[in-house]
């Protein structure tokens, strides 16, 4: 157990109880709150674990872009809407107990998996940095990539749509 | 490991006590510096009196920042009866925090080597070197932007949790106003990225000690001037300072998102601003300025063009570059107090237009441009 | 003209060209100007002498006041040492700050002036120092002096100027108006 | 009925009409000085002159209508010799209104900005003359600003009847001076030549540079000096005039008592004791409610009071004449039942003063009698005998009325020793600081406003009586 | 306790959580978050992997993912801001106008 195990550990128990507040919270803002916590607790886990590429992705693409967006909506929607004081929709019960079977069917299959999978390559210091991590990205999956771009300028043009036609609907 | 340990805390003791510093003296510099601009004389009321005697220090005002957190700690904290308490705490770390947080990857000097330096301790640090960086992670520009998005979220919350509508217009306006200017910050940054082929600031810094053309130092604002401009003028608009504070313009908004907020809580968000200036400056000294280099100052000493050395010791080496660092990010916090006290407030329509029709178009032909040159010469 | 109405225009809409509109020269050269200024003051505040047009006030109080800088409040004195002022209230009456509060006394000995100010206060609180005081006297008995009184005080009762202070004024030192006022001790 | 016309404009006018008259009465304004419709004509000041068609200039006070006349008041040459006789009035007057107390209010000043607003043309130096000439321990004369229309000699020779004054020497030394052998301080109506002088040459030595009189209000009031109830006016600073370098109590002081003008009463006059109404009303104030002698807050000793009528088997109330009507009305309705109320008398005459005159002097000093009796009835001679409980409202003429050794419940507005030996005592307003109705000895009602905010800690008797009605413990 | 086993595990649970939130909140936007966390626990499962095996397309896969998120939620809020200014609610099971 070395310190970075531990922080390990720590981080992504933090996570997960990010994830339970989550369930649990009444107001949007708290889940987003909670989101949030869980997502630097996952950008640690991640930079501990040497991707501090993805680690700081993580941070910068879904807390400083996604969350902040979020963020904004509900402060810009929430006022005033009661009814979201409803936490829990009907199927309360039978989704926790689905929720239950699901967390120990995957639970164990990714210990087995774990378990099963060939031990850990060594010596993977250097593999993680942002050069390596660039030239993989540029070199194996650059179409992936660009792919994925055309998917952001079709949403964000696919937002614009749905704005523009709401305010021709507003008239 | 224990003696990394030891190094990282003396670090983070330096880069604590020397933001603080920063932010406190900056309360006072913006005053007195305001005051030179428009002839005044400025703060100087502020004395400490020694104790038992008549003899009061002033030292031109110099204790003004002192009394003012000395007022703050001491006001009432009067707070808001809003239904989010908790946001609204969390609001003020939210904002505070990753402005402090970026600091950990500038390198603020070159190499140490605390052997060399305390010799009693050569013999437990077994020649180990250390650079200069509390967090020396290659992704260290990335790390910038990272904390810079987190700051959002804070400013966001707090004008959401103070239950105002003006706080809450302040806090669309920031979040509107940052996320803009975040994207030309990034993009402008990119260009930087190019030429210096890094995205780790002690590789970035190191890249800037050589010449360009012979003579002059390769520093940032040599080789992408024009991605300096663009670079001081969106990282301004990001710490919502004049000619950018639309987000708490007291004319419109009363303070903005921070209305609310009373005592040593707005005192930090204060705090936070001002900090954020030394951030900006150490971040655009060492992106721009060359971080801690001094022409021709080596590790070794001073290497001056004919091929002479000039040998130092290695202590003073080290206290040259921190001054280096220090002397280059008090002149552009300088630079962005003159230009806070110089330029009237955009109106809410020019600050958004501004970004998107004239500083995005911009970062994008200096992008490219510089790509094109980077291809033509590399 | 085929509107019948046409919008006043109320200021002076700035003709821009591209120069002005392209914003960052404007802006530049704004910096130089408010630069300049900084590091001319800069450097004569680093030589020790201040680099500013202000005072420390009131340590340090200007000499150069204009010679019609309406200050502070005298009240002139006749030739016994008495105030020359008859208390007959019309400062306080045409004062629009309303600070002068005159309180008035007999001096049946004094056959000439058998009225006389027994207080005489002016709050600088309040004052606008608009000199219709010294418009309103038929007497000439109050004057305004190019110099400050002495403001600063803990709260606002200390600002009080009283008979006392405000028959400070040495006739002397008026060069503009010399007492007796010239001709008068012929009329005597 | 003759018909006149005055600058063109036909008129009506009684036969015994002066044109003088006349014009007032139409509110066509011909200057004056001398003349006063309570005095006689003297006919000196010669301001009045107006020109009748065919009989040239002459003065209007003195003239009677006679039918056809046609008068013109603002002729040119009518214009001109008022021009002439200012400048021959003013030929003499020091024009030193800056420290003449009558600047504000004096008809030379009016007349001479209406008809005139010329400095003096004459190069001979003004005939000087005593400033300040004691008339009477009350009155002193300037004798410079007279102008010699003789109203003061008129008022003491017809009104007031002390013929305390007359005019010696002649031309431009005339002077008033007392009569030997009438002294003027034996008039009790002196202090009306004040108001009469149309100049500022007899003034009041209390009012003396007290204060200028545009900074000053008139607040109507009712003088409580007898059962005559002359209404007067109450002079106080306004209040943008406040004083603020000395405390506010300088500035709720009464800065003088005139007479309020009313037919019905006491038409232009009052007397002395009118005038100085300060010297009652602004005895030192008590401002504390007490129970035996100790400060205590008001609630309390109201509550106090309460459970002390509340236990009492034969109170008896001692009802102020000094009270307004309303006062006296509340109290008859919330405590008429629960007390016996019997009428006092607050005040009686001072030693030397007049008790009674045939002019308006009554011999009852107090000036709501009339309605405490109608409302109360006669007292019976063992009034206060054989209570438990006496609420003694206001002050007391006669102490033998305040029976000994029985609790007392006192509502009084000055310090005075019975506040401390009372059971509970309870600060009241004064006159100056409420309103109210006195109904005088003829039954004619005169009202009163407020000039003052109530001090601290003192409530008017019309509220506290509807309070020490209601049973221990109730809240109102 | 092997590294890999104990963070593919969280991931799962972490997985199971934003299901759950899924399937049993109300509240639209929370339901987009808890998607959001649901994508967040196969991030954590690629990282995990990468770093086991040592080799950075797991990363870029993680890159990859991030930025589809991003365009889901750019598209999504504005279809759910839409739907709550017609609405006035966040609520989902007042647009069940569809269901048969």
């Amino acid at each position: 157990m070395s310190l970075v195990d531990i922080l390990i550990g720590f981080f992504t128990v933090s996570a997960i109880g990010g994830g339970v507040v989550m369930l649990l919270a009444r107001h949007p803002m708290r889940v987003a709150l909670a989101l949030i916590a869980t997502m630097l607790s996952l950008a640690g886990v991640y930079a501990l674990v040497g991707l501090h590429a993805v680690a700081v992705f993580q941070v910068f693409i879904y807390v400083g872009a996604v969350m902040v967006f979020m963020v904004y909506v509900i402060m810009l929607l929430d006022i005033g809407d009661r009814r979201a004081l409803h936490r829990y929709g009907r199927v309360l019960w039978p989704a926790i107990a689905a929720g239950g079977v699901l967390v120990l069917v995957l639970g164990h299959l990714g210990w087995r998996a774990g378990a099963s999978l060939p031990p850990a390559s060594a010596g993977n210091e250097g593999t993680f940095l942002v050069q390596p991590f660039s030239a993989a990205f540029l070199a194996n999956w650059w179409l992936a990539f660009e792919l994925a771009s055309v998917v952001l300028l079709v949403a964000v043009l696919g937002a614009i749509a749905v704005i523009q036609g709401s305010r021709r609907h507003d008239g | 490991m224990i003696q990394d340990l030891v190094i990282t805390l003396v670090y983070i003791g330096y880069a604590m006590g020397m933001l603080l510093t920063f932010g406190a003296i900056l309360t006072w510099v913006e005053r007195k510096q305001a005051a030179l601009m428009s002839d005044r004389i400025g703060a100087n009321r502020a004395y400490v009196r020694l104790p038992f005697t008549e003899v009061k220090i002033v030292w031109m005002g110099l204790f003004h920042g002192m009394a003012d957190g000395l007022k703050l700690l001491l006001k009432e904290d009067f707070r808001p009866n809003t239904f989010d308490r908790f946001a609204y705490n969390l609001a003020v770390w939210l904002a505070f925090v990753p402005v402090l947080l970026v600091f950990a990857v500038v390198p603020f000097g070159g190499t140490l080597d605390p052997g060399q330096l305390i010799p009693p301790l050569a013999g437990w640090f077994e020649g180990r070197t250390y650079s200069m960086q509390i967090a020396p992670i290659d992704a260290g520009l990335l790390v910038v932007f990272a904390f810079a998005g987190i700051s959002i979220i804070g400013a966001m919350l707090a004008g959401w949790a103070s239950d105002n509508k003006f706080s809450l217009l302040g806090a669309l306006r920031a979040g509107s106003q940052l996320l803009s200017y975040e994207v030309v910050l990034a993009l402008t940054v990119l260009g930087l990225i190019l030429i210096y082929g890094h995205v780790d600031l002690r590789a970035i810094v190191e890249w800037q000690s050589g010449t360009v053309l012979g003579f002059l130092p390769a520093w940032g604002i040599v080789v992408q001037p024009f991605a300096a401009i663009l670079f001081l003028t969106a990282s301004i608009a990001e710490n919502k300072r004049m000619p950018f504070d639309l987000p708490d313009a007291e004319s419109e908004l009363i303070t903005g998102y921070i209305t609310e907020y009373s005592a040593m809580q707005q005192g930090m968000f204060m705090l936070g601003e001002f900090i954020e200036i030394a951030i900006i400056g150490a971040l655009f000294t060492t992106l721009f300025l060359g971080g801690y280099n001094l022409p021709w100052l080596t590790d070794a000493g001073f290497l001056l063009p004919g091929g002479e050395l000039i040998a130092l010791p290695h202590a003073l080496v080290v206290v040259l570059q921190l001054l280096t660092f220090l002397a280059k990010m008090a002149l552009v916090c300088s630079f962005q107090i003159l230009v806070r006290w110089s330029l009237p407030r955009f109106r809410w329509d020019q600050l958004l237009r501004f970004a998107w029709t004239w500083l995005l178009p911009l970062a994008l032909l200096n992008l490219a441009v510089t790509a094109l040159a980077v291809w033509a010469i590399g | 003209m085929t509107t019948p109405y046409r919008r006043k225009r109320y200021w002076n809409e700035p003709r821009m060209g591209w120069y002005e509109r392209a914003y960052i020269f404007e802006v530049l050269r704004g910096l130089m100007i408010t630069g300049r200024v900084f590091l001319k003051n800069l450097g004569t505040f680093m030589l020790g002498r201040r680099g500013a047009l202000t005072t420390y006030y009131p340590e340090e109080q200007r000499p150069d006041y204009a010679r019609h800088n309406r200050g502070r409040h005298v009240l002139v004195q006749r030739a016994d040492g008495k105030p020359q002022c008859v208390a007959c209230n019309l400062c306080a009456t045409v004062c629009p700050a309303k600070v002068i509060e005159i309180e008035s006394a007999c001096d049946l000995s004094d056959a000439a002036h058998p009225k006389y100010p027994a207080r005489f206060a002016i709050d600088y609180s309040r004052c606008i120092f608009c000199g219709l005081c010294v418009e309103a006297c038929p007497e000439d008995a109050i004057r305004m002096q190019p110099e400050t009184p002495h403001f600063p005080g803990p709260d606002r009762t200390t600002m009080w100027s009283h008979r006392e202070d405000l028959l400070s004024w040495q006739p002397a030192r008026d060069a503009a108006k010399p007492y007796p006022p010239a001709g008068e001790e012929e009329a005597r | 009925m003759p018909e006149i016309r005055i600058n063109g404009q036909p008129i009506e006018a009684r036969k015994d009409e002066t044109v003088l008259e006349v014009c007032r009465a139409n509110g066509i304004d011909v200057p004056c000085f001398c003349w006063h419709p309570e005095l006689s004509i003297a006919g000196n000041c010669r301001m009045c002159l107006v020109e009748v068609e065919g009989r040239g200039l002459d003065i209007a006070c003195n003239m009677p209508v006679s039918a056809g006349m046609e008068v013109y008041t603002e002729s040119e040459a009518v214009r001109d010799h008022r021009r002439a006789i200012l400048q021959f009035i003013t030929l003499n007057h020091p024009v030193d209104c800056g420290i003449c107390d009558k600047a504000g209010e004096c008809l030379l000043q009016d007349h001479h900005y209406a008809h005139n607003a010329k400095a003096s043309i004459s190069h001979e130096p003004k005939v000087r003359a005593p400033k300040h000439v004691d008339l009477s321990d009350r009155i002193v004369l300037d004798n410079e600003r007279c102008i010699l229309c003789l109203r003061c000699t008129r008022f003491t020779a017809e009104i007031s009847k002390s013929h305390a004054l007359g005019v010696i020497e002649r031309g431009d030394h005339a002077s008033i001076r007392p009569v030997e052998g009438h002294p003027l301080a034996d008039d009790p109506y002196s202090d009306n030549i004040i108001d009469l002088c149309p100049v500022g040459a007899l003034l009041s030595k209390d009012f003396l540079h007290r204060a200028r009189v545009w900074y000053l209000q008139a607040t109507p009031s009712v003088c409580p000096g007898c059962s005559r109830g002359c209404t007067v006016d109450v002079w106080h600073r306004k209040k943008e005039w406040f004083l603020k370098s000395v405390g506010v109590e300088e500035n709720l002081k009464i800065a003088r008592v005139t007479p309020r003008e009313n037919p019905a009463v006491n038409g232009p006059w009052i007397c002395n004791k009118g005038r100085d109404l300060a010297k009652i009303l602004e005895r030192p104030r008590a401002t504390q409610a007490l129970i035996a002698g100790q400060p205590v807050t008001t609630a309390q000793a109201i509550e106090h009071a309460r459970r002390l009528i509340a236990g009492a088997k034969s109170p008896r109330a001692l009802v102020s004449n000094w009270g307004s009507n309303e006062e006296l009305e509340a109290l008859q309705r919330h405590l008429g039942t629960r007390m016996r109320c019997v009428v006092k008398a607050d005040r009686k005459a001072e030693p030397g003063e007049r008790i009674e005159d045939d002019l308006l002097i009554r011999a009852d000093k107090n000036p709501n009698t009339r309605r405490a009796l109608e409302l109360f009835g006669e007292p019976a001679a063992d009034a206060a005998q054989g209570a438990d409980l006496v609420l003694l409202w206001g002050e007391l003429a006669d102490p033998a009325l305040l029976p000994a050794g029985v609790p007392r419940i006192v509502l009084g507005s000055w310090i005075d020793p019975v506040n401390d030996s009372a059971q509970v005592f309870l600060p009241v307003s004064v006159q100056t600081e409420r309103s109210g109705h006195y109904t005088n000895f003829d039954g004619v009602v005169s009202a009163f406003a407020p000039c003052f905010d109530k001090p601290a800690g003192v409530s008017d008797a019309a509220v506290l009586f509807a309070q020490l009605a209601l049973a221990p413990g109730a809240r109102p | 306790m092997d590294k890999l086993s104990f963070l593919l595990a969280a991931s799962g649970v972490l997985f199971t959580l934003g299901l759950v939130g899924v399937m049993v909140r109300r509240n639209a936007l929370i339901m987009l978050m808890c998607m959001e966390l649901m994508l967040n626990a196969v991030v954590l499962s690629l990282v995990a992997f990468a770093s086991h095996h040592g080799a950075p397309d797991g990363a870029v896969l993680a890159f990859l993912i991030f930025v589809v998120a991003t365009a889901e939620i750019a598209i999504a809020i504005p279809i759910v801001m839409l739907l709550a200014r017609q609405r006035q609610t966040l609520d989902v099971q007042s647009w069940d106008a569809l269901k048969g």
